[in-house]
């Protein structure tokens, strides 16, 4: 496989929510379809500060006659998100990717579960998209619980409605959905799903994260998570994104979140 | 304006004969896997790989790095696979290529050194040893093996036994005077210098009124130092005879000639690759076209033509 | 979410009580002149004069500046219209503000240096002098100053017997060691310690094959060498017990405040000032709201809380 | 006087000839007037790439009702100016000013002469408008030698020929005007003038303003010349700028620039 960087013309970059953007850009058709939770490295080409290109997972992605489209659904955060915020349409951007490792995707499962929390539907919305089109799965299968602190952080809602059914929405101040955690929203419903035939998918804060660590701490649910570490290279360069995950014996090590995942087992994580 | 003839490239360090004078910086190109995808290897004038101790290293915890203004900190902590296991593992890979291969090798005591220079140089494919002297001195309480002469030299001596391939002493920049380690290296045997190693900084994260690095101190590097290691090549080439290696916030072209202009023989291409997957390549091709523009046949006739 | 009453924002630098922890840093203010009709020099915590040495220098030949990636190279070569002048003609505009008046002072032998603070130490309106030590050694065939811990705490000891005013000795980075420096500067007498000065760097004109500067190398200062500055005060801050006053690539309040949360007392704000003249109010507004949002009453409540 | 930082926002930013571009923007009206030979240091806010401001004469001003408008003429020669030609109407720039002194204007002078290379022509213009402007002064007294490598290099000659008659284009490739050096066109003709009722205003390349000092030599003629020296402060304080000038006793000293100049005799000055 050879791995270019891509200049991606900006089609549309709009503030759907307060503080968070929808990006949609197209790059040229050699890029290669993303698996759901793969990434890809962005900046503005020529620009030195911010000095890092920033990770964003790709929220969307089609492949047209003559080029792809892809979608960026990020939260204005520091410098960069908001630089990125300012562009308008017909400006370019430099992306690499996709990278690192999506979703391990097992379809024989009863249950799948989602657990998002704010933005953190944006690698996950992917992968809802992917199920829902492959035949063999009936979307009656997939639950997903969306969280976030209020109602203006709730983002990807409309486009999970045009997917799914079952979709439980809380936030911290109950200004949307039910006064709750995500997590706790959850855990309150875990009674339904059997470890054995039930997959979880989560994307979220690290609080929110380590909480579900907590929450299936002794079951046998297999849990996948996408993980956020500051990066440099995005592709396993520079060992800079370490995370500490437990090897089959137990033992501590730093891997990558760009190369090794960003897709870990929760239950893998070692939380500091 | 191009000329039809493709200028000369090639220059040697030493004995050691490269393609080009663009070699990747240690730590910042993997074991060249990474971004053999990206890079067609074979192209480069070295490959520089991640540094490599006598037994794997787990690193330092997360946070391991925070951007600054025009560069980086990293605290890596010198996280590797080990010696054995990149003989193992990943020297095959690099074997299919045919490019020069620099092992980056690091102790935290003289013999440590001393069994990694071993290994290596018993290994095929590896074509030199470039020595990390900045790591902090076990022995010596931290203090680094690079910012005292008589270490610097003893540990180059060290090396030197051990092995009969090229040896590339790499000076860390945290010192008051760099040319009396650069001596001090070439006296005890270095075959080339290479320079600099990232300059120690700190990231305060307000909020939290922590350390941005896990670690508190990390490595500076990117364009931001590149001031320093112009300046710091410019005080070393004039004191020592053995070829010097550019390092430093090398990001264009532009950036490495004006290292080989100031007289070093290679440069090293380190952050940048970071920022641009492809930049060990556009270094390459945009030096070539500035010697084409200006007709210049041999990249050697360039070498050292700075005029102070 | 403004709180009504303003916070608290002095400051004390031993005996020297300033209304605030914001300084100019010396070279990048000029006399205080220049920049007065853009900042009202009352507001300022302190204003460090340009380096005076005992007779008017004439400083470097031009070029003497050139831009770098997050900041720039000077080799202004301390052109300054020396001490006497000073006190003549700048003086007496400074003596019109309520303002801490520090003067910066610089010599080529230790006997320069004790002449200077000598006439400064009498001179009506100067209520502090730092030191920089930065400068060739003209005895020690042009070594820093303060590079040596033995000859940096000799010019601390000459300084402070010639004058009364508290001494802040401003240390170099370009050293393997800075709290060595420091420790030997309080040691010898310093009631302060100011850091960073600039860091050495050159620039290379590719197309002319020629340095930037004409001195060929300069002073390297802006955001870019901020993770160096705060590293070495974190160095400093604990190995002393003087007060500390960070210096290097400031250009926000929050650059300040990761300053004064590691444990500086003061800050300076240098290359700032080219880029925005307006910056150290812009700087000084920062840090009280900063405090205010927070609901911090007293600037010396944040200073130093900085949690490793 | 109090000094403020102004935010420009441009009006019109457009290339007027190869590689030169004329920008106007309007400032607020507590900026003061400038005096011809001034200069603003200007920067695109929040971007730290390039790091420090640039000079750029005023090369017009206007005072409207509720605001001030100011013309830059500049040459894109790096990446500074790079980035300004780049903005777009609406875009905005900090700029402070107007600072260094100006021409001193002698107004009992016969004639008056003006020597200009390539962009150099931007801080004579305004001088031009001005000394046009004041009742007591014939446009006839007005010379101008304009000159530029080439035809596409020679800028600002549109503006001239509304404000005076007697201009010689000269151009070293003879593309537009005289095929010679705007100094030895200007030696041709320099028995037409008196050193005595003549004052010289220059402004273009050093090696120009060189050549000019050789050709006036011995002469009586005063010329006063604007100089260009890379700045980082604009206002005095961080003798950056340094340019080498004789003093009355004839010993080398440097002075600044920005705030010395950046207007000196040519006489004075010390080339290296
Ligand atoms: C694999 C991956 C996928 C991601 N996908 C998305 C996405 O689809 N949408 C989205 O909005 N964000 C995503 N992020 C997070 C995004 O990269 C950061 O928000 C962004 O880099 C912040 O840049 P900034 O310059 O705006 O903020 P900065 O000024 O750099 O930092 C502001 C805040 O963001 C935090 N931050 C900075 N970098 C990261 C990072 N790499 N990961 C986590 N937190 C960070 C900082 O700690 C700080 O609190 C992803 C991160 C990773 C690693
Ligand atoms: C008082 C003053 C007034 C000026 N007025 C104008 C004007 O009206 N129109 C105009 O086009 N230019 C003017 N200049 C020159 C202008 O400032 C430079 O062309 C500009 O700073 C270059 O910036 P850059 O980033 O594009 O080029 P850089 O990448 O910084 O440099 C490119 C080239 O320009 C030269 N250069 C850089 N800075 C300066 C400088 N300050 N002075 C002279 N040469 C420089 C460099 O040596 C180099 O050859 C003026 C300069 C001064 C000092
Ligand atoms: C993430 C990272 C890891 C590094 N690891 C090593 C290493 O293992 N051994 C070494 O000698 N230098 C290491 N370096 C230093 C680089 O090789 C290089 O000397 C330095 O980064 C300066 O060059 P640059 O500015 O081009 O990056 C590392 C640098 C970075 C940024
Ligand atoms: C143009 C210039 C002139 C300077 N002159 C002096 C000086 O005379 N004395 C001194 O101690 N430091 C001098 N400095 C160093 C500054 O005071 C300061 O220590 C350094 O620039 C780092 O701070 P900054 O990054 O905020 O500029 C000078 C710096 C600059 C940029
Ligand atoms: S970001 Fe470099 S290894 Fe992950
Ligand atoms: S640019 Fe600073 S003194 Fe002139």
């Amino acid at each position: 496989m050879t791995k270019d960087i891509y200049i991606g013309e900006i089609l549309r970059n709009e503030e759907i929510q307060e503080d968070c953007f929808l990006m949609k850009m197209k790059v040229a058709s050699s890029f290669h379809d993303p698996l759901p939770g793969q990434f890809v490295m962005i900046r503005i080409a020529g620009l030195n500060d911010p000095f890092l290109s920033r990770p964003i997972s790709i929220y969307s992605f089609s492949r047209g006659k003559s080029f792809c489209s892809i979608e960026l659904l990020y939260r204005v955060v520091g410098k960069g998100t908001q630089i990125l915020a300012g562009l308008i349409k017909g400006s370019q951007v430099e992306i690499h990717g996709p990278l690192g490792n999506g979703f391990e995707i097992s379809t024989v499962k009863e249950n799948i579960v989602f657990i998002a929390g704010g933005i953190g539907i944006a690698p996950l919305s992917l992968l809802i998209e992917h199920l829902c089109r492959s035949a063999c799965l009936f979307t009656s299968a997939i639950t997903v619980y969306l969280g976030a602190q209020r109602a203006s952080a709730i983002v990807g809602l409309d486009k999970l409605q045009k997917l799914c059914r079952d979709i439980t929405v809380c936030t911290d101040n109950g200004t949307l959905g039910t006064k709750s955690l995500v997590t706790q929203a959850f855990q309150k419903n875990i009674k339904k799903f059997s470890p054995a035939n039930t997959v979880i998918y989560a994307c979220g804060p690290k609080e929110m994260l380590k909480s579900l660590a907590k929450i299936l701490n002794t079951s046998k649910f297999s849990c996948q998570v996408s993980l956020e570490e500051r990066m440099a290279c995005g592709t396993g360069a520079c060992m800079g994104c370490a995370v500490a995950i437990k090897d089959q014996k137990g033992t501590l090590n730093y891997k990558r979140v760009c190369a090794d995942g960003p897709v870990f087992n929760l239950a893998d994580i070692i939380w500091d | 304006m191009k000329s039809k003839t493709s200028p000369q490239m090639a220059v040697n360090i030493g004995q050691l004969k490269l393609k080009n004078p663009v070699m990747t910086a240690s730590g910042t190109f993997g074991y060249g896997e990474e971004y053999s995808g990206y890079v067609d290897l074979n192209r480069l004038g070295a490959i520089v790989v991640k540094g490599l101790s006598l037994k794997p290293r787990l690193g330092n915890p997360p946070p391991r790095i925070m951007e600054t203004a025009g560069g980086m900190l990293n605290a890596v902590g010198l996280q590797n696979i080990g010696v054995d296991t990149f003989i193992e593992e990943k020297l095959p890979f690099l074997r299919n290529y045919d490019v020069a291969v620099i092992a980056n090798i690091y102790g935290e005591t003289y013999d440590e050194y001393k069994k990694v220079a071993k290994k290596l140089s018993a290994a095929k494919g590896v074509h030199a040893l470039e020595v990390n002297i900045s790591c902090p001195n076990v022995n010596k309480g931290g203090v680094s093996f690079g910012s005292d002469p008589k270490i610097a030299a003893r540990v180059t001596r060290i090396v030197k036994d051990e092995t009969s391939q090229p040896v590339i002493v790499k000076l860390t920049p945290n010192v008051t005077d760099i040319a009396i380690i650069a001596e001090a290296v070439e006296k005890a045997g270095a075959d080339a210098i290479s320079l600099i190693n990232t300059l120690t900084g700190m990231s305060v994260n307000l909020k939290a009124r922590k350390p941005h690095l896990k670690n508190i101190t990390g490595g500076l590097s990117g364009p931001a130092i590149k001031p320093v290691a112009l300046r710091m090549v410019w005080q070393v080439i004039r004191r020592v005879s053995v070829p010097v290696i550019g390092i430093g916030g090398i990001m264009t072209a532009e950036d490495a000639l004006e290292f080989l202009i100031l007289g070093a023989k290679a440069v090293q291409i380190g952050t940048a690759n970071f920022i641009n997957p492809h930049a060990t390549i556009d270094v390459i091709e945009g030096i070539k076209n500035y010697l084409s523009n200006n007709k210049i046949k041999d990249i050697n006739e360039i070498i050292g033509t700075f005029q102070p």
